[in-house]
């Protein structure tokens, strides 16, 4: 069944809304009701952690039953989530869908070139075997799997999603990966000057609009800590030491919690390498044998 | 109308730079520190040049914790210079400008704002998300500027605006030589293509009404701060007091009406609590009630906000202009 | 010669008060205390080693702590504090933990003296 | 009075007074503030309803209405314990120094009322500004017509300038002070101030009413008026939004175009009836 069968079916079975994707080239998530069924789309461009809106203003709490529409990745947060008793697992119905990587939109303009008139639904985008293929304005363009992918997919540990209700698509047959932590290992090899040069020069960039954290699935705290002003932890003032601050703490608060969606560094306007803290902190975090699902007391929080 | 060799470029700026701070273009923001070739292709920084004039964090002035007293210090900043700043950036700052200079005049802006010199560069290459030619400028917009730059193939156009621009010139004089007849229509050439690249749409701002369904796209927002930090024209900010062992700031900082934190009272009621409510406000502020107040939008077209929204929200659907 | 912040857990901080009059505590040390290492929210370490002030945690013995699980949490957090900060390139050093019984005092007064004079 | 040039820079003051009027829960204080310069003291001249930003060194400012009569030597102010600043200021003793900036706002528009009756209805601490205008009116008793004064609170631990309220009702014949619950020994009014209202019943001819209170209070009270055959443009309240700036820059009290900090505190309802979402 494709995604849109299935999502009539829930309908008809008294879910109330559904967490989606709408749109080809200009993708969006949205929150669907039974008369917009036909909005719902996946795709390759289909990069948004949806799963933050369960946490969002408790929307959870206002409707009787919600879909939400979850890649293999995804899936792992509502994991973590429903660990943390963060909403009651009968208010959700998961629809997973099995994933082979999906792109950054920006990406795909760099290779293209600035595509200016054309309609939405004019767009096609998808995977074909190893190859990405996209037709616009009736071309067609054709790209390696391996030069598009996102960062976090190349070494993607679940495409296929650890828990759903119904499953659209079939499951993905993959080599199992295995995350090597590659990157966090080609920073750690600096020597301690370097490191600290590697990232002023990315903390001073940091404008702390807090999309990172209103990004993060995991980051639901009704009042966050930087809003605290007794005691302040962090400063308001944009400086480095207080950025320095901002990105340790939130790091911090992630630990063992962090699933690795990378959403993080994909809506930084200023391109911090975020994902890099996290997965350091989830290395660390193997390392001294923390618990599989870390409770939020063990990190304090 | 004067010109000036690329291959000069460096030495031009070395020139300025013994008089000024000079501040160009780079990727990010607009810095003293940027690559002077790379510069002129740039389109536009990440962040808007509103933080030449409005520094994302500012002192407003020291006090001592012990005494209790405050401390004033005047010192005065020596002139910046604004190399290549694009007609949507300097449109942000005259909007800005209105605001804090409308019935109290803000003292701190206003220093900034004359102790800096703009000289702009017409834009060539607008980029899918710019829409400044449907909120009434031009990629060759001058208002404001001191110096108005073109860019035609190996030479730089300059025409100066201002006293203050006449001087810049006056001080590269040595390097300029007068711009040729062809140079001159090159120049005008360019600014049409230019203008004809940016994608032109009929905004209708009589759907942001106050009730409209327009506001449903709320349900996504993640009300973080990237589209307000970014604009050229948003400017609300926070003050707070930042302390340390013995001596303390007044700072004046970016703050986004995005946040619920933004309007919460001490009372902990919350006029605007909701994402419906704080991104109807922004939308509306900038396109219904500036409107009334100053009658013109307070947006450059500049689509930093939709290049940079991680959900994808589009100021243009939003205005109708799909 | 930096500021040092020691928290110290209800034991530690009697075993400290019980050798005041031994050995005396250089002035940039401040003492806080508070009930148990666990409750140390990790943010004001943080916040202390941004300020430029060295932190050290001192608590029970692992197997020692009275609400259990304190101490070792405050040993795990610390640990990774100390990883990440090593990590962004800073000087992991600046936080300690110490495993310190109510008569130990004397040795976290020392270790204290030493710290600071760093 | 002429603004200084620096609109954010605040004028040294102390706080020459501490009165306790409410002890609860919430408590409310009353500090008289002095600036510390006689000459910007004597030039320190507002009108009733305008606010000022009152500052303490190393926490921060928040706006408070002024409580004194234009025409007093010093500064007053009530503040109920509630943020950073309010509660910083419940901890200074006599002699402390604060910092103020002002006069912020617009204040009631009293020249336009004049020859009028007026109904003063205020709620808990929301008498503040009604304090400074009833002060303001008894000087200038013959410009003003009749005057009505209703005043409500929780209860009577909860009445703010209690002995000056009790005072003004031993002067005025029109005063009705009401608590919500009854109380022993209590034998005024009692109920909310929207129903002593309709007991009370002002003629609306020739009148202004200025409310000030509550949100939920002042809403169901514009309803009674209304019910009275009071007109908008005969209805003033004062609104209350987070403030920063105090000049309409920093954007956080706007309500549609308007800003509550620069076009307020004091709007009539005709005004605020365009206006979206107002509480």
């Amino acid at each position: 069944m494709d995604l849109v069968e299935v999502a009539k079916k829930l309908f008809d079975e008294g879910v109330e809304v559904i967490i989606g994707y709408q749109g080809n080239f200009n993708v969006k998530p949205i929150f669907a009701k039974a008369n917009e069924v036909d909005k719902l789309t996946f795709n390759p461009l289909c990069i948004y952690n949806l799963t933050n809106y369960l946490t969002m203003e408790g929307f959870v709490d206002k409707v009787d039953k919600i879909g939400v529409v979850v890649k293999g990745c995804d899936s792992k947060t509502i994991l973590q989530l429903l660990d943390e008793n963060a909403f009651s697992r009968d208010k959700i119905v998961v629809i997973g869908i099995p994933c082979n990587g999906v792109i950054d939109v920006n990406k795909i303009v760099e290779e293209i070139g600035e595509f200016r008139e054309f309609k939405d639904n004019e767009f096609k985008i998808k995977w074909e075997g190893d190859e990405l293929v996209v037709e616009v304005n009736g071309k067609s363009y054709k790209f390696p799997k391996d030069k598009i992918l996102l960062e976090k997919c190349k070494v993607c540990e679940t495409p296929n999603p650890v828990v759903y209700d119904v499953l659209v698509g079939n499951l993905i047959q993959q080599p199992h990966r295995k995350e090597e932590f590659k990157a966090v290992k080609e920073i750690e090899s600096l020597s301690l000057e370097q490191r600290w040069e590697f990232w002023i020069k990315e903390f001073e960039k940091c404008i702390r609009c807090y999309a990172c954290r209103n990004v993060c699935p995991l980051c639901y705290c009704e009042s966050c800590v930087l809003e605290r002003l007794e005691p302040e932890f962090v400063r308001r003032a944009v400086r480095l030491d207080e950025n320095i601050a901002y990105h340790l703490i939130r790091a911090y608060h992630l630990a063992n919690r962090c699933v690795g969606c990378g959403e993080c560094e994909r809506v930084c306007p200023v391109n911090l390498p975020l994902s890099l803290l996290n997965k350091k902190v989830a290395k660390e975090v193997k390392d001294l044998g923390f618990s599989e699902f870390l409770k939020p007391i063990e990190v304090g929080r | 109308m004067k010109a000036l060799d690329k291959a000069n470029l460096d030495k031009f700026v070395e020139l300025l730079s013994e008089e000024f701070n000079v501040y160009s273009i780079t990727d990010t923001d607009f810095s003293t520190d940027f690559d002077n070739n790379k510069a002129l292709e740039i389109l536009k920084p990440i962040k808007s040049a509103k933080e030449i004039v409005f520094p994302q964090t500012e002192p407003l002035f020291k006090f001592d914790l012990v005494g209790k007293e405050i401390v004033v210090n005047e010192k005065q900043n020596s002139t910046n210079l604004m190399l290549w700043i694009k007609p949507c950036d300097v449109r942000g700052i005259n909007i800005l400008k209105k605001v804090f200079e409308k019935d109290v005049k803000d003292v701190y802006f206003a220093n900034k704002l004359n102790n800096t010199i703009f000289v702009g560069l017409a834009c060539n290459n607008p980029s899918r998300n710019c829409f400044c030619t449907s909120v009434s400028i031009t990629p060759y917009y001058k208002e404001g500027m001191d110096v108005f730059a073109t860019s035609v193939n190996g030479a730089i156009i300059f025409e100066a605006l201002t006293e203050k621009g006449k001087e810049v010139l006056e001080k590269v004089n040595s390097l300029l030589r007068d711009a040729t007849k062809d140079e001159v229509e090159k120049a005008k050439e360019i600014h049409l293509q230019a203008e004809n690249k940016v994608r032109r749409y009929n905004f209708n701002t009589s759907r942001l009404t106050w009730d409209s369904d327009v506001w449903r796209i709320s349900e996504i927002c993640l009300s973080c701060g990237i589209c307000t930090y970014l604009c050229p024209t948003c400017h609300c900010f926070d003050i707070i007091d930042e302390n340390y062992v013995y001596e303390g700031e007044r700072i004046r900082i970016w703050d986004s009406c995005m946040y619920s934190e933004y309007t919460l009272q001490a009372s902990g009621h919350n006029p605007r609590a909701y994402r419906l409510q704080r991104l109807r406000n922004r939308i509306m502020h900038k396109f219904v009630w500036f409107k009334e107040m100053f009658d013109e939008y307070a947006c450059t077209g500049c689509g930093r906000c939709v290049s940079y929204c991680p959900v994808n929200i589009s100021l243009i659907e939003i205005l109708g202009g799909v | 010669m930096g500021k040092v912040i020691v928290f110290c857990c209800d034991a530690a901080y009697y075993g400290l008060n019980m050798v005041s009059k031994l050995i005396e505590l250089p002035e940039d040390v401040e003492v806080v205390r508070v009930p148990c290492l666990g409750r140390v929210e990790f943010e004001a370490v943080v916040r202390a080693l941004l300020d430029s002030a060295n932190v050290v945690l001192a608590g029970c013995h692992e197997n020692n702590c009275k609400n259990i699980d304190g101490s070792r949490l405050a040993k795990m957090r610390v640990e990774l504090l100390r990883r990440m900060l090593e990590f962004v390139g800073m000087d992991a050093d600046r936080v300690k933990h110490l495993e310190i019984s109510t008569y130990e005092g004397l040795k976290l007064a020392e270790f204290l003296n030493e710290f600071a004079a760093r | 009075m002429v603004l200084q040039l620096n609109p954010y820079l605040p004028y040294p003051a102390y706080i020459r007074g501490i009165r306790d009027e409410v002890l609860d829960k919430r408590p409310i204080k009353t500090f008289t503030i002095e600036l510390k310069d006689e000459k910007l003291m004597k030039n320190f001249t507002f009108k009733p309803g305008q606010c000022v930003m009152v500052g303490i060194i190393g926490v921060g400012e928040a706006i408070f209405a002024i409580a004194s009569p234009p025409n007093a030597d010093c500064i007053e102010i009530s503040v109920m314990k509630m943020g950073r600043v309010t509660t910083a200021l419940h901890n200074c003793n006599v002699g402390d120094k604060v910092f103020v900036r002002g006069p912020i706002g617009n204040g009631f528009p009293v020249e336009e009322w004049e020859g009028k009756n007026i109904v003063l209805i205020a709620g808990g601490i929301g008498i503040t500004p009604l304090r400074s205008l009833y002060y303001y009116i008894c000087d200038n008793r013959g410009k003003y017509g009749e005057l009505t004064f209703i005043y409500g609170a929780r209860s009577s631990k909860d009445l703010c300038f209690k002995e000056e309220i009790f005072e003004i009702e031993r002067k005025e014949k029109t005063c009705h002070i009401t608590i919500d619950f009854e109380e022993e020994g209590w034998t005024r009014h009692v109920g909310f101030v929207p129903d002593v209202l309709m007991k009370v019943s002002p003629s609306p001819k020739n009148s202004v009413a200025i409310t000030c209170g509550p949100p939920i209070m002042i809403r169901y009270v514009i309803q009674n008026l209304h019910k009275l055959g009071f007109k908008p443009s005969q209805i003033y309240t004062t609104l209350e939004k987070r403030m920063k700036c105090g000049i309409g820059k920093c954007g956080r009290c706007n309500i549609g175009s308007l800003y509550v900090c620069k076009d307020g505190p004091v709007f009539s309802y005709e005004t605020l009836q365009k206006l979206p979402e107002v509480f």
